[in-house]
């Protein structure tokens, strides 16, 4: 049986006497969508920045297809699959949108950017910017930066999308389209997503699997059905729901 | 030993306020506006003037010149602001530079044009006077400068601090537009914070000019010294400048008793380095998130 | 707390970042005093540009913003909050270098001159979310993405204005906050404010407002009140919102 | 979509002009060669040797602070260390500078890369002002160390012709320098190495997270530039004749590239071609005609106007003039906008 | 006859912006008062004469551009040479391959002179390591008991300073100097440009209990050194500025205090009345505003006597013939009546200065002297 794609195993981290993560553990199985929620703080975005190399973690390990990440870079980490959005969309301001898109090709070769590039046709047309194909990043509007970046975290075919709050500001349309988006490629290319969202009822239709992070520790993990119902889950992060 | 190591301290962290008080002004605006005020050393130049031309003239002590220079220079680095700055700000850190660069040259030049470039020396009676404090030699326009320029940086940090204008200024450089809806008069307040930082730098010409001869192309050479303790202290930061400010002053006067004097400035300059490196934003180095 | 609510009226605005592309073309909008006022449409459509016009970063090349029948469109900025009028703007906004408090007692700016009444406000917005409380001497940069928008939300209401510019006020946040941030929109409301409000959380942006607006492409083309769109006309445009 | 592969700025009118650009070029460096082989005033052509030797400066410091963002204010190390290292190697072996140059190159280049090191995972303002710091350090290195006798400098004697031929020589190595130099930055441009450079510049973490080698790319664009200017510096040797270490690691050196750069309009190749002469040329008007103080004064008002209505560089002005002639789409916005 | 009226030019630059401003304002006036008096005189051979002085901003590069074009496109009749050793050395190689002479006022270098090979003519009276010899002669001339035991020198970065410490060639320099007068040396540090702040060399020389100090560097920084010194409460019975000839700069009186007692070189002094000297100090007062006669000025005023005889008595502008008039001839000069030996400088002659209440006395050699030297 092969090993999951992903394995967080025992991740700490800690800024100066603060812990932002404790012994956090959980795996990304192959061809699947991991939802990642907790209330503000807990600990989500740093548990990608790990994920993704930006910090090295203080204890234990990220195991990526098998081969432990410790101290590659995020350009490494790119080159082996793994892309992913911020949580505040960071697009290259003064490049245009199809430049924007163009970027995290340069390091393909002929026929693979080939097709890249028609896949960046696609996505592009996907999230409905193509009319702003020429316009200057910085003139998008705050839901267009993030569907740019939702589109860049893509062209590469990556194997692991690790995502920031994607839904965040975006239209209950497009949105729906994004997850038709996000389903298509789990299926198509197999690839798998880790998703951060505080949209917890489209995470739970998206996701197989669901993790809650509550003060940098695992609170629940499983079925994301019965994370959402989990007493913990409902107390600290979702509240009661008034429906 | 004792004795030298003593006097080394005293020199050390006299010269050392002293390259605060330069800092200051630099790392206000840098800090807050990001732009980079090259011209910082052509108005300490002016400052040394100002202070030889009311001595000269009037008989005015430095000192006084010191507090006279404050609201003086505060002017001149509104109107500055006014006419010049504002127009390039918004463009970029460069093109302030640009600016900046040009108004060092003009006023320069025209300093040689009025004063000529023959150099200046401001004696008052106490110039050369100094005092013991045990084994150690002290002069007192040294300790004066930089009391002196202890107490601006005190004021200057209180001011960023403790109130609400002060805090507003420093909100104005991390997001400007957030500062503006919060009914925040941005303009005005950087008109403030320019004329503020050129004060600084007027005063510490008044400073300068108390201890060291001068003449309208000399004091450029303090401009690196500002630079140092700008980067080493972290941009925009008082209490740093502050630090900053000492630890170049201490590292210099013991690298000067111990070490040859041609390899002072080598051995400053790679501390220093090495320092940046290692704490990347200098002593402040705070882990701002940006991701 | 009772405010006499303003009216705030927008009409046939014409604006946009550059004289050759106008991003509004010709919008009417009238925000009833007291009420909550929704704006909706895709992503890019101008809403933001639409609250910036009213805020002032953004002038109208014609058309005019009145508040209470007075003309604002001379008006700088920082003027403008001295009419009442308080913004939250889209993303990040929080000055990162400053503590928790500070950012807070700036919002007050427009109090200055009264020291005492400052203190009071600053330490109301503590009564009103505790959980800044712990918070109060962070940097706010080091804040997680939703503790930031919280301190937003809390400057935004220390100097009380009476007209509120919400854009996309729970992005970011969890939903137990998110929630308690609708909440308190109704509250804001029934204090007596104005509230003119962008959201992409369609459904819970329309569930609190009293009379909603549609814009698209630069227009605004369907208006009406909360019944109606969550009535008939509702079927029709929720095909249309996607929701 | 694929039409950002091969131009910048899409569009067929870019194309035409693009293609007008180029014949000006091509003309334009005629006409040098052409003055280059006929002109007989000395004074002119060394002035142009000047312009050619800060446009092949100014190129090369484009390349990591035009597209790259990163801010150097150390150019003057490298030059430094380029012209000591042929003055050296021909006090001691006689070697020719002109056949070191490339060493001078190699040793500039590894100091760069020695330095870049360390300094080159600081940012913004930092980074500018210890690369600064650098040169003071080097500077001082060189004035104690022996093997380039210290303060009392190297001479190198003249060569052998005549002077009017000695300054047609080094017209002719600067204007080839500085031609194969603002290829290489055209080439630059356009491929991906220079694409990865802008992503570095626009946003570094963001580059770095979608598989831009931001460090390596740093590394490579610094030890390019290095390279380059070292030469530079090697050659400038042979031409001054006398290498003190005041003269060589002046910081006016520096700060004359950046302020070049940034007046043509950085992060183009363009820019520098347009800046170094107009600078150069203004600075030397200027000084034959005003014969004092004055003739700073007036140059230093030119700089502030520059300043003050080129907002975004010569570049950005010839942009801003093609949109208005052109009506092209605006690439830029109103800055005074908010971003909120 | 047109061709006959045009004016002979005379080239040369000046660093009159930058770090060499100070002494180049002063060769600027007296450059431009003789060119107001030569045509006063009716000119040279006949021709108005017209000086062409650029500023070369204290930069070799820029000085080298404009020499350049000086020759090449100004086409000068005689060219003077720019002030100061650091900008002269790079002038120096495109100046020969012109096959120029080169008049210069401008700045010492025992190994320029002789590289040149004759083709440059110099008017200071002594070169770098003759600096400090008129110190040392008039310590010799001391009783034993007065004579300094311990000495610090300090040199700054720079070629010219660096030779009048060491001298040329196993000849002359500070060091030797030092060596020979049977003094310890307890000091001998370096500074590099742009040094700040000296209380860390002085304090050296002060904890060394040094007796004499030698300063060898340039106007700024032996103002300051002075300034120190005195601020230390630190009292060497000699200090001397034995690098440029500083004490009688204009700011020097400024210093007050500090100022007084310090020793200095220079080629002459208007009390030896030689020609024009009375005049061109009286100039100074009067023009200048300046008590005292810097000796830039003697040694400017001197290279522009020499030109004028040299041009009038070999009746042309030819190089080679005035070559050849001035190495067989007498000149009546500022500095003296001078010939000049076979390298192009004038044979060695150096007056002591001491700096008394606030002005310049020569104390040494005794048959100059207007007063004694004061000694602790
Ligand atoms: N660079 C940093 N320096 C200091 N503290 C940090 C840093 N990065 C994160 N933290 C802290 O770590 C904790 C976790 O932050 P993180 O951004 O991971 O939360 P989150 O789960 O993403 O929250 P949100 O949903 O609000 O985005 C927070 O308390 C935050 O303040
Ligand atoms: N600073 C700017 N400069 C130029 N054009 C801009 C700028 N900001 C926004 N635009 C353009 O104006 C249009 C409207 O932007 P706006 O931000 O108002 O949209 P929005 O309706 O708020 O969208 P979203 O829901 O995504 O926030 C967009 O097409 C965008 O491209
Ligand atoms: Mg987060
Ligand atoms: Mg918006």
């Amino acid at each position: 049986m092969n090993p999951a794609l992903l394995e967080v195993d025992s991740v700490g981290k800690q800024f100066g006497g603060l812990v932002a993560l404790s012994s956090v553990s959980f795996d990304v199985p192959r061809s699947s969508v991991v939802g990642l929620i907790g209330p503000n703080g807990s600990g989500k975005t740093t548990l990608l920045n790990v994920i993704n190399g930006i910090y090295a973690p203080d204890r234990g390990s990220v195991v990526l297809d098998g081969v432990p990440t410790k101290n590659r870079s995020p350009s490494d980490l790119a080159a082996s699959g793994v892309s992913r959005t911020f949580q505040n969309a960071r697009v290259f301001s003064t490049l245009s949108v199809e430049q924007n898109l163009f970027i995290p090709l340069l390091h393909r070769s002929g026929g693979e950017r080939a097709k890249s590039i028609k896949r960046a046709d696609e996505l592009l047309a996907f999230v409905g910017l193509e009319a702003h194909a020429n316009k200057t990043a910085i003139e998008l509007s705050g839901g267009q930066k993030r569907l740019l970046e939702f589109a860049r975290a893509l062209v590469t075919k990556p194997g692991l999308i690790l995502m920031d709050e994607p839904f965040a500001g975006v239209h209950p349309q497009i949105k729906a389209t994004l997850i038709r988006c996000i389903q298509e490629i789990v299926e198509r290319e197999g690839a798998s997503f880790l998703v951060v969202s505080h949209e917890v009822p489209d995470l739970v239709n998206l996701s197989n699997f669901m993790v809650c992070l509550v003060e940098g520790k695992v609170a629940a993990a499983g079925n994301p059905k019965d994370v959402v119902r989990n007493e913990k889950v409902i107390e600290g992060y979702l509240g009661q729901s008034d429906e | 030993m004792g004795a030298q190591v003593l006097t080394v301290i005293i020199d050390g962290l006299l010269l050392g306020l002293i390259y605060a008080g330069i800092g200051l002004g630099l790392s206000l605006i840098l800090g807050v506006m990001g732009v980079v005020n090259v011209a910082h050393s052509a108005f300490i130049m002016l400052g040394s003037y100002f202070a030889y031309e009311l001595f000269r003239r009037a008989g005015i002590d430095p000192i006084i010149s010191a507090a006279l220079a404050l609201p003086v220079f505060f002017l001149l680095g509104s109107v500055v602001y006014r006419t010049l700055i504002t127009r390039v700000e918004f463009t970029g850190p460069t093109q302030g530079l640009i600016a900046m660069f040009g108004l060092m040259v003009l006023i320069e030049n025209l300093g040689v044009i009025v004063w000529t470039t023959d150099a200046r020396a401001l004696t008052t009676h106490y110039t050369n006077t100094s005092f013991a404090i045990g084994p150690a030699v002290v002069a007192w326009v040294k300790v004066l400068a930089g009391g002196l320029a202890l107490a601006l940086i005190g004021a200057a940090w209180v001011f960023l601090h403790y109130t609400l204008t002060g805090r507003a200024i420093r909100a104005i450089g991390q997001d400007r537009d957030a500062a503006a809806v919060l009914g925040i008069n941005v303009h005005q307040l950087l008109t403030i914070l320019f004329g503020l930082g050129i004060a600084c730098a007027g005063v510490a010409g008044v400073l300068l000019g108390m201890i060291y001869p001068f003449s309208p192309g000399g004091q450029v050479f303090w401009l690196a010294w500002a630079f140092l303790v700008v980067v080493l202290g972290g941009l925009g930061s008082v209490a740093n400048t502050l630090v900053a400010g000492l630890v170049v002053g201490i590292i210099q006067t013991f690298a000067g008793a111990f070490v040859p004097f041609e390899f002072v400035y080598l051995i400053l300059y790679t501390l220093l380095a090495v320092i940046l490196i290692v704490r990347r934003e200098g002593l402040t180095s705070v882990a701002r998130r940006s991701i | 707390m009772t405010i006499s609510a303003p009216q705030l009226q927008i009409k046939g605005a014409v604006a946009g970042y550059t004289p050759a592309q106008q991003i509004l073309k010709g919008v009417d909008i009238a925000a009833a005093p007291g009420k909550i006022t929704v704006v909706l449409g895709p992503n890019g459509t101008g809403k933001s540009t639409l609250l910036k016009l009213v805020a002032g970063f953004v002038k109208a090349s014609e058309g005019d913003v009145l508040l209470n029948g007075k003309n604002l469109n001379a008006l700088p900025v920082h003027e403008r909050l001295g009419e009442g009028i308080g913004l939250l703007p889209q993303g990040r906004s929080a000055f990162p270098d400053l503590t928790v408090e500070e950012n807070i007692e700036l919002g007050g700016w427009s109090l200055r001159s009264d020291r005492k009444r400052l203190r009071e406000a600053v330490e109301a917005m503590f009564v009103r979310y505790p959980h800044l409380e712990k918070l109060r001497d962070r940097r706010a940069g080091t804040l997680s993405g939703g503790q930031q928008r919280a301190v937003e939300i809390a400057r935004m209401l220390v100097s009380n204005p009476s007209v509120l510019l919400i854009d996309e006020p729970s992005v970011g946040l969890s939903p137990i906050v998110a929630t308690q941030v609708y909440k308190e929109l109704v509250e804001l409301r029934d204090e007596g404010r104005t509230i003119l409000l962008v959201d992409q959380d369609v459904r819970a942006a329309i569930k609190i407002s009293d009379y909603v607006y549609v814009l698209t492409s630069g227009k605004n083309d369907i208006q009406g009140d909360r019944t109606a769109f969550e009535g008939d006309l509702g079927s029709i445009v929720r095909g249309w919102l996607g929701v | 979509m694929l039409s950002i592969f091969f131009v910048r700025k899409g569009g067929a009118e870019d194309r035409t002009l693009r293609l007008f650009g180029l014949v000006f070029c091509v003309l334009g460096l005629g006409a040098l060669i052409l003055y280059g082989a006929i002109g007989t005033k000395q004074g002119i052509l060394s002035l142009l040797g000047t312009v050619f030797l800060y446009v092949t400066l100014t190129q090369a410091w484009n390349i990591l602070g035009g597209y790259g963002g990163y801010l150097n204010f150390g150019t003057a190390t490298f030059f430094g260390v380029g012209a000591y290292t042929t003055a050296v190697l021909f006090h001691h072996y006689g070697l020719s500078p002109f056949l070191t140059a490339p060493i001078a190159g190699v040793m500039a280049a590894l100091l760069g890369v020695i330095v870049g090191v360390p300094t080159l995972r600081l940012r913004g303002a930092y980074f500018a002002i210890v690369t600064m710091i650098i040169t003071f350090a080097v500077q001082i290195v060189v004035l104690n160390a022996s093997i380039t006798q210290g303060p009392m400098g190297i001479f190198l004697p003249p060569l052998k012709l005549s002077p009017l031929a000695l300054e047609r020589l080094f017209f002719f190595m600067f204007l080839g320098l500085a031609v194969v130099v603002t290829l290489l930055v055209y080439a630059i441009e356009n491929s991906n190495f220079g694409w990865a450079l802008v992503a570095v510049r626009e946003d570094e973490d963001a580059a770095e997270v979608i598989g831009v080698k931001t460090t390596r790319i740093k590394y490579i664009a610094n030890a390019v530039a290095t390279f380059i200017i070292g030469i530079a510096g090697g050659i400038f040797a042979q031409r001054i004749m006398y290498l003190d270490p005041t003269t060589a690691f002046s910081f006016d050196i520096s700060l004359n590239v950046v302020l070049m750069a940034v007046i043509g309009g950085a992060g183009t190749w363009q820019g520098p071609l347009i800046a170094a002469p107009l600078i150069l040329v203004v600075a030397d008007m200027l000084r034959v005609t005003f014969t004092s103080e004055v003739n700073r004064v007036i140059f230093s008002i030119v700089v502030i106007v520059i300043a003050l209505y080129l907002p975004h560089g010569a570049m950005g002005f010839m942009t801003s003039l093609r949109q208005k002639y052109f009506k092209w789409r605006n690439p830029k916005t109103g800055d005074e906008v908010a971003s909120a | 006859q047109a061709q006959e009226k045009q004016p002979i030019l005379i080239g040369g630059t000046l660093g009159l912006t930058g770090f060499l401003s100070e002494g180049s304002a002063d060769y600027k006036a007296v450059y431009d008062r003789w060119n107001d008096e030569v045509n006063k005189r009716g000119g040279l051979l006949g021709r108005p004469v017209k000086l062409v002085i650029y500023n070369d901003e204290s930069t070799p590069a820029v000085a080298q551009s404009l020499y350049s074009r000086l020759l090449d496109q100004d086409k000068v009749d005689l060219l003077l040479a720019p002030f100061s050793t650091f900008v002269g050395g790079a002038v120096l190689p495109i100046v020969q391959s012109h096959n120029k002479l080169f008049f210069n006022g401008g700045f010492v270098s025992m190994a320029m002179f002789t590289n040149a090979k004759g083709s440059m003519i110099g008017t200071y009276m002594y070169q770098e390591p003759d600096y400090p010899r008129g110190l040392f002669e008039f310590i010799k001339s001391l009783p034993a008991d007065k004579r300094p035991k311990r000495a610090a020198i300090f040199t700054y970065q720079s070629p010219f300073p660096i030779v009048v410490r060491d001298g040329y060639n196993g000849y002359g320099g500070a060091l030797r100097f030092v060596k020979e007068a049977g003094i310890e040396l307890v000091v001998n540090e370096q500074f590099p440009a742009n040094t700040t702040d000296f209380n860390a060399l002085v304090q050296k020389a002060k904890g060394a209990n040094a007796d004499m100090v030698l300063h060898i560097g340039q106007l700024n920084d032996s103002l300051q050194v002075a300034r120190t010194i005195q601020q230390q409460d630190y009292k060497p019975a000699f200090f001397c500025t034995c690098g440029s000839p500083v004490t009688s700069i204009a700011a020097w009186a400024k210093l007050g205090a500090a100022a007084e007692r310090a020793f200095s070189g220079t080629p002459a002094w208007p009390t030896q009345k030689h020609p024009g000297l009375v005049e061109l100090s009286e100039f100074f007062k009067k023009e200048r505003k300046q008590d005292t006669l810097p000796a830039y000025a003697i040694v400017a005023q001197t290279i522009l006597q020499v030109i004028e005889q040299a041009v009038n008595g070999a009746g042309t502008l030819d190089q080679e013939k005035l070559r050849e008039y001035i190495y067989k001839s007498e000149f009546k000069t500022a500095s003296g009546n001078i010939r000049f030996q076979e390298n192009g400088t004038p044979v060695y002659s150096q007056l002591l200065l001491q700096f008394q209440n606030g002005k310049n006395e020569v104390v040494f050699p005794a048959k100059d002297k207007t007063a004694d030297a004061i000694l602790p």
